[in-house]
């Protein structure tokens, strides 16, 4: 029972990662039905810029997610100004825009590796106390660590933040308008483009977040990082129900506990593969995800 | 035994009833049409006609055989074609490919002979080639035979489409607003084609039709349907008189607005 | 008259480029180094042409290729080495193993619809390579060691024109054209009586038995096959070939497999540039010339013989 | 007016700047806004209610509203539009935190009216606000119509429902596969036989 509990714990910290990771793949999925494949690379991207902030600029590891999140911003604009406005555009069909974002992703990873070097870097220590906190609940013992609590109250800001924007902001209304009926969007006087950009901007600074946090946790670095993660998110998000806020945290949190479980009690090798086969399974039974509905399609 | 027999076909998306027990019966060589504002629900009866859809309740029985359930590819298969009101066409693939693909289902061979390319290949082949230039020339699209669909003008796409429908040897063929798009030349043009149609591949039509001119015109029976209820059946001329229909249409007369 | 002459300029077409290299390699003309470059433009031909059947033909994104590329690989040495069974009968072992996984996976998944479809494919991908990664009998992570080396040109070269030759008879058949269909308008496809699902299964598990058949000539050049080769970075190396020659191209596909083989031997010291030139190629082609290369054309031998006004091929060939 | 298919969606479509004209131009007091683009024209006062509604199901009706005003800045005077929408439409303020979505057909009817009416458009398009309704409703939502207009709002109305139509309209345009064939005051078209051949065809 303690063993399982410790499982769960360590599950909700990198589950609370993976649900970073998926909003952004579930805002940018709900507003323009694109698999942003690229979205994992942004979070290396990220993970770079704040071991850059703390190591060259010697900054606070406060002001280095800042960094981290202005720059992946910045950068989640750029893809989507670059790469996907002229496709969408043109109304291209979405086997293009996916293999545009698959492209995205592999220039973005292989310029990391040249500019950044294969090599595997380590964010210096200290930077976030990390002293493990023994806890008895009801006669079980377990640890969590001061860096798991800080991982989770992290989350928990951005998530508050996120509602903030989405359903208080004009701007966040404006996306769920978009969203919803883009054209009727439009008739409202909204600039749909811009609200796509915001929407990447957005969803970029969270992976960025998600990318130093990992940084953190691995205590490495690396310009292939992104990859897993980002693959693993993008299941948490269609776990959840694709295009739902609340999905992809719901998601991000059941992978995180599912992948603790499975490394805990079987084999962490066999870890990845059962993550696919659940991915596979929710896509042919309820491919709608846990929190989506089952619509008919119309003809 | 009636070509068509369709009893309490009802359907509903997301709670909204879209069709609500429609009942209809269609002869062999019957030319029927089928009217209503938007939203009637008529290309809905269609893609439940076609297997597109599943109904909530009702049968639908062709030649006797009861085909609710069965995918689209069969109901085709038995002799049901159908065109679409936005027309798809395989549109990067050329007028002759269009016609080509439709013949698949009768006229075939292995997949071994396919990839063996055995005899019986270049027999078939030809006899796909000999039928495909026929419906061609019968459709008038033979100068087109080599262009891609979606680069035909408007008019050509649709009577492609109809020929493609052909293809797949059809006893009944449902045409979703043939004349859409076409000015009145085009449409009485249309209207001695659909004539000549009927009779040459001895088929029997249900369409749906906007432009009452052609329906008024061609059609036997008409069926009108409003917010998913039949609402009445019956010549032209006794659709055109029935107070129900010219409500639907026109909507009440009312005198409670001053002017 | 005309027909042999067609025949014999076909027959000429077959045979040369098989001729002539076995002469240089016979002659001792070409050096280990341009030997193996050769191999892997063969083995990327094959695996761009058998992925094209199902992205570009039939309008399926599969990300997967890799995956079964594995089984094929796996299977064709694993009888080879430890079964000690002929090299052609572990090869088309191999290719149905190969094929039997793509009727496995495409049977439940080919309902899910475009990128969908992706994300399950790639995740088969991986899950294949999960397993092997898992199963000491065949090494594990470590892979397999030691496969006799027996991929010759000859073997090769063979398996390759059976590739093109199967795919091309496929495609320019009704099966094929039922495909194209899906391609176009899956929808419109139904209502002409094709049977979608079985027409998808059909180009995955035929283009799967290509990719395995690839997958264990490759294994018994290197000698070695591990996991880690059989990444989703070679399906999308595979998926670059694809796009750049042109999604539904032949041609397009077995130019744009050879260039990129090129490619990657001049460049083989510059890995990361290289990906970062195929990643810029691959987004500039998609909002620039969506069609690749060759757009859906192909080269015709009876049409170019016809344009020398010396023969007459049969239709639609 | 006109049957379904006669281009009068595309019409409203390409006033509102959501199509291109492939000839022709519009005239909007006096200004060429041929081809600009439709938040411009918002800002200008052409405002439309698309066919369908259209609202935004997942945002809830008070949402629905808000943007409606998207391009006004001042607080104080989006709530004053909101409220003088509910005072047209009680029931919406009544629904205001449910979503726009689980409304019935004839409220998200009230809703994309009053959402464009938040825009305080000089030109209101109305594109078949009949369409899918009651007729108990259609004659509310007709009134609430007519109502706008004596208001000040010039508005263009498209409709199948043609006596309904011409009872609130002052003039009206018949189109027929992409023309105008007939045109005149709504009180001559109202007797005219021709109407009715329009619609249903016939001898």
């Amino acid at each position: 029972m303690a063993g399982f509990l410790q499982q769960l714990v360590n599950g909700l910290s990198l589950g609370s990662i993976y649900a970073l990771v998926a909003l952004g793949y579930t805002m940018v999925y709900g507003i323009i039905q694109l698999i942003n494949f690229a979205h994992g690379d942004v979070l290396m991207v990220g993970a770079y810029v704040g071991f850059a902030a703390v190591v060259f600029l010697k900054l606070s590891i406060w002001w280095a997610f800042l960094l981290a999140m202005g720059c992946t911003a910045l950068l989640g604009i750029l893809i989507e100004r670059v790469a996907y406005r002229p496709l969408r555009h043109r109304g291209a069909p979405r086997l293009a825009a996916l293999i545009t974002a698959i492209g995205v992703s592999l220039f973005l990873e292989n310029s990391g590796l040249l500019l950044f070097r294969p090599e595997i870097r380590s964010y210096p220590p200290g930077l976030i106390l990390n002293r493990p906190l023994s806890i008895s609940l009801g006669g079980i013992d377990f640890t969590v660590t001061t860096f798991q609590v800080t991982i989770l109250a992290v989350t928990g800001i951005l998530l508050l933040f996120l509602q903030y924007i989405v359903y208080w902001t004009k701007t966040g209304k404006a996306m769920r308008a978009v969203a919803d009926d883009a054209d009727a969007a439009r008739l409202m006087g909204i600039d749909v483009d811009k609200t796509i950009s915001f929407t990447f901007a957005l969803g970029s600074a969270f992976a960025a977040v998600a990318g130093v946090l990992l940084g953190l946790y691995y205590n490495a670095i690396d310009p292939l990082m992104g990859i897993m993660p980002g693959l693993k998110a993008f299941i948490a998000a269609v776990l959840g129900g694709i295009g739902l806020i609340p999905g992809a945290v719901l998601g991000g949190f059941s992978l995180g506990f599912l992948e603790a479980l499975v490394s805990g009690y079987w084999s962490s090798r066999m870890r990845d593969p059962i993550v696919f086969l659940l991915l596979i399974l929710i896509l042919l039974f309820k491919p709608s995800g846990l929190l989506g509905k089952n619509q008919v399609e119309k003809v | 035994m009636a070509l068509l027999e369709v009893e309490n076909l009802s359907m509903a998306f997301g709670g909204l009833m879209a069709l609500l027990n429609i009942n209809m019966q269609v002869e062999e060589g019957d030319l029927i049409g089928i009217i209503g504002p938007n939203g009637a629900g008529k290309t809905t009866l269609f893609n439940l006609l076609t297997g597109m859809y599943r109904p909530l309740r009702g049968s639908i029985r062709f030649r006797g055989q009861d085909i609710v359930g069965l995918p689209p590819h069969k109901i085709t298969r038995l002799g049901i074609a159908r065109t679409f009101q936005n027309i798809r066409l395989f549109g990067d693939l050329t007028v002759w490919d269009n016609i080509r693909i439709a013949q698949h289902w009768h006229r075939n061979y292995g997949l071994g002979v396919a990839l063996l390319r055995l005899p019986p290949f270049h027999r078939v082949e030809e006899e796909i080639a000999r039928e495909t230039q026929l419906l061609l020339e019968m459709f008038g699209l033979e100068p087109y035979k080599h262009e891609k669909a979606r680069n035909l003008p408007y008019g050509e796409q649709r009577r492609l489409e109809i020929a493609r429908a052909l293809a797949a040897r059809p006893r009944l063929l449902l045409l979703d607003e043939p004349a859409a798009g076409m000015n009145p030349q085009e449409t009485r043009e249309l209207m001695a084609f659909l004539k000549w149609l009927k009779e040459e591949f001895a088929l029997t039509l249900l369409l749906i039709e906007h432009d009452m001119s052609l329906v008024m015109g061609l059609c036997q029976r008409i069926y009108v349907l409003d917010y998913g209820r039949l609402i009445a059946v019956g010549t032209p001329e006794e659709v055109q008189n029935d107070p129900q229909v010219i409500e639907a249409y026109l909507g009440q007369e009312v005198n409670d607005f001053a002017p | 008259m005309a027909k042999g002459k067609y025949i014999f300029w076909r027959l000429v077409a077959l045979l040369l480029p098989y001729v002539l290299i076995q002469g240089l390699l016979g002659a001792g003309l070409i050096s280990d180094f341009q030997q193996i470059t050769l191999m892997m433009m063969g083995i990327n031909i094959i695996l761009a042409v058998s992925l094209n059947l199902i992205v570009g033909f039939t309008g399926q994104l599969a990300l997967g290729h890799a995956g079964f590329m594995a089984v094929g690989a796996y299977t064709a040495a694993v009888l080879t080495l430890k079964i000690h069974q002929p090299f052609l009968l572990s090869l088309i072992l191999g290719g149905l193993a190969a094929s039997l996984a793509g009727l496995l996976v495409g049977l439940p998944t080919l309902r899910l619809k475009g990128d969908y479809l992706a994300i399950a494919t790639l995740g088969f991908g991986e899950i294949i390579r999960g397993i092997l990664n898992n199963v000491e009998y065949v090494g594990g992570a470590a892979g397999l060691l030691g496969i006799p080396r027996l991929t010759t040109w000859t073997w090769l070269y063979g398996f390759l024109v059976l590739t093109l030759l199967g795919v091309m008879n496929f495609v320019n058949s009704t099966h094929g054209r039922a495909c194209l269909a899906i391609r176009e308008d899956e929808i419109a496809a139904e209502t002409v009586g094709i049977n979608t699902t079985y027409y998808k299964v059909v180009a995955f598990s035929l283009g799967d038995f290509f990719a395995g058949l690839a997958g264990g000539l490759y294994a018994h050049y290197f000698y070695l096959i591990q996991p880690s080769s059989f990444s989703f970075f070679r399906s999308f190396d595979v998926l670059v070939m694809v796009v750049l020659g042109g999604l539904g191209s032949i041609t397009g596909s077995v130019l744009a497999a050879m260039g990129i083989t090129l490619l990657n031997a001049l460049l083989q010291d510059l890995a990361e540039f290289r990906m970062i030139i195929y990643s810029l190629l691959l987004i500039l082609v998609m909002i620039f010339r969506p069609q690749g290369l060759m757009g859906r054309r192909e080269w015709s031998l009876a049409r170019w013989l016809e344009k020398r006004g010396e023969a007459r091929g049969p239709a639609g060939s | 007016m006109g049957a379904n298919g006669a281009g009068k969606s595309t019409t409203l479509l390409t006033i509102a700047g959501l199509l291109k004209p492939q000839k022709g131009a519009i005239y909007y007091q006096g200004r060429d806004i041929t081809g600009l683009p439709a938040p411009f024209l918002v800002k200008e006062g052409i405002a439309l209610v698309p066919e369908g509604r259209r609202v935004f199901s997942r945002l809830t009706v008070r949402e629905n509203l808000e943007l409606g005003a998207y391009l006004v800045k001042d607080k104080g005077e989006i709530s004053a539009r909101m409220e003088e929408v509910f005072e047209r439409f009680p029931r919406l303020k009544e629904r205001q935190r449910q979503l726009a979505g689980t409304l019935s057909g004839g409220e998200q009817q009230m809703l994309a009216i009053g959402r464009a009416l938040m825009a305080r458009p000089r030109l209101l398009l109305l594109d078949e606000p009949s369409m899918g309704l009651a007729p108990m409703l259609v004659r509310e939502i007709f009134r609430i119509i007519q109502e706008i207009n004596r208001q000040g709002t010039t508005i263009l109305l498209v409709e199948q429902n043609a006596h309904m139509a011409l009872q609130v309209a002052q003039r009206a345009y018949v189109l027929v596969t992409g023309r105008i064939v007939l045109e005149g005051s709504a009180r001559e078209l109202l007797k005219s036989e021709e109407i009715r051949r329009a619609y249903l065809g016939g001898q």
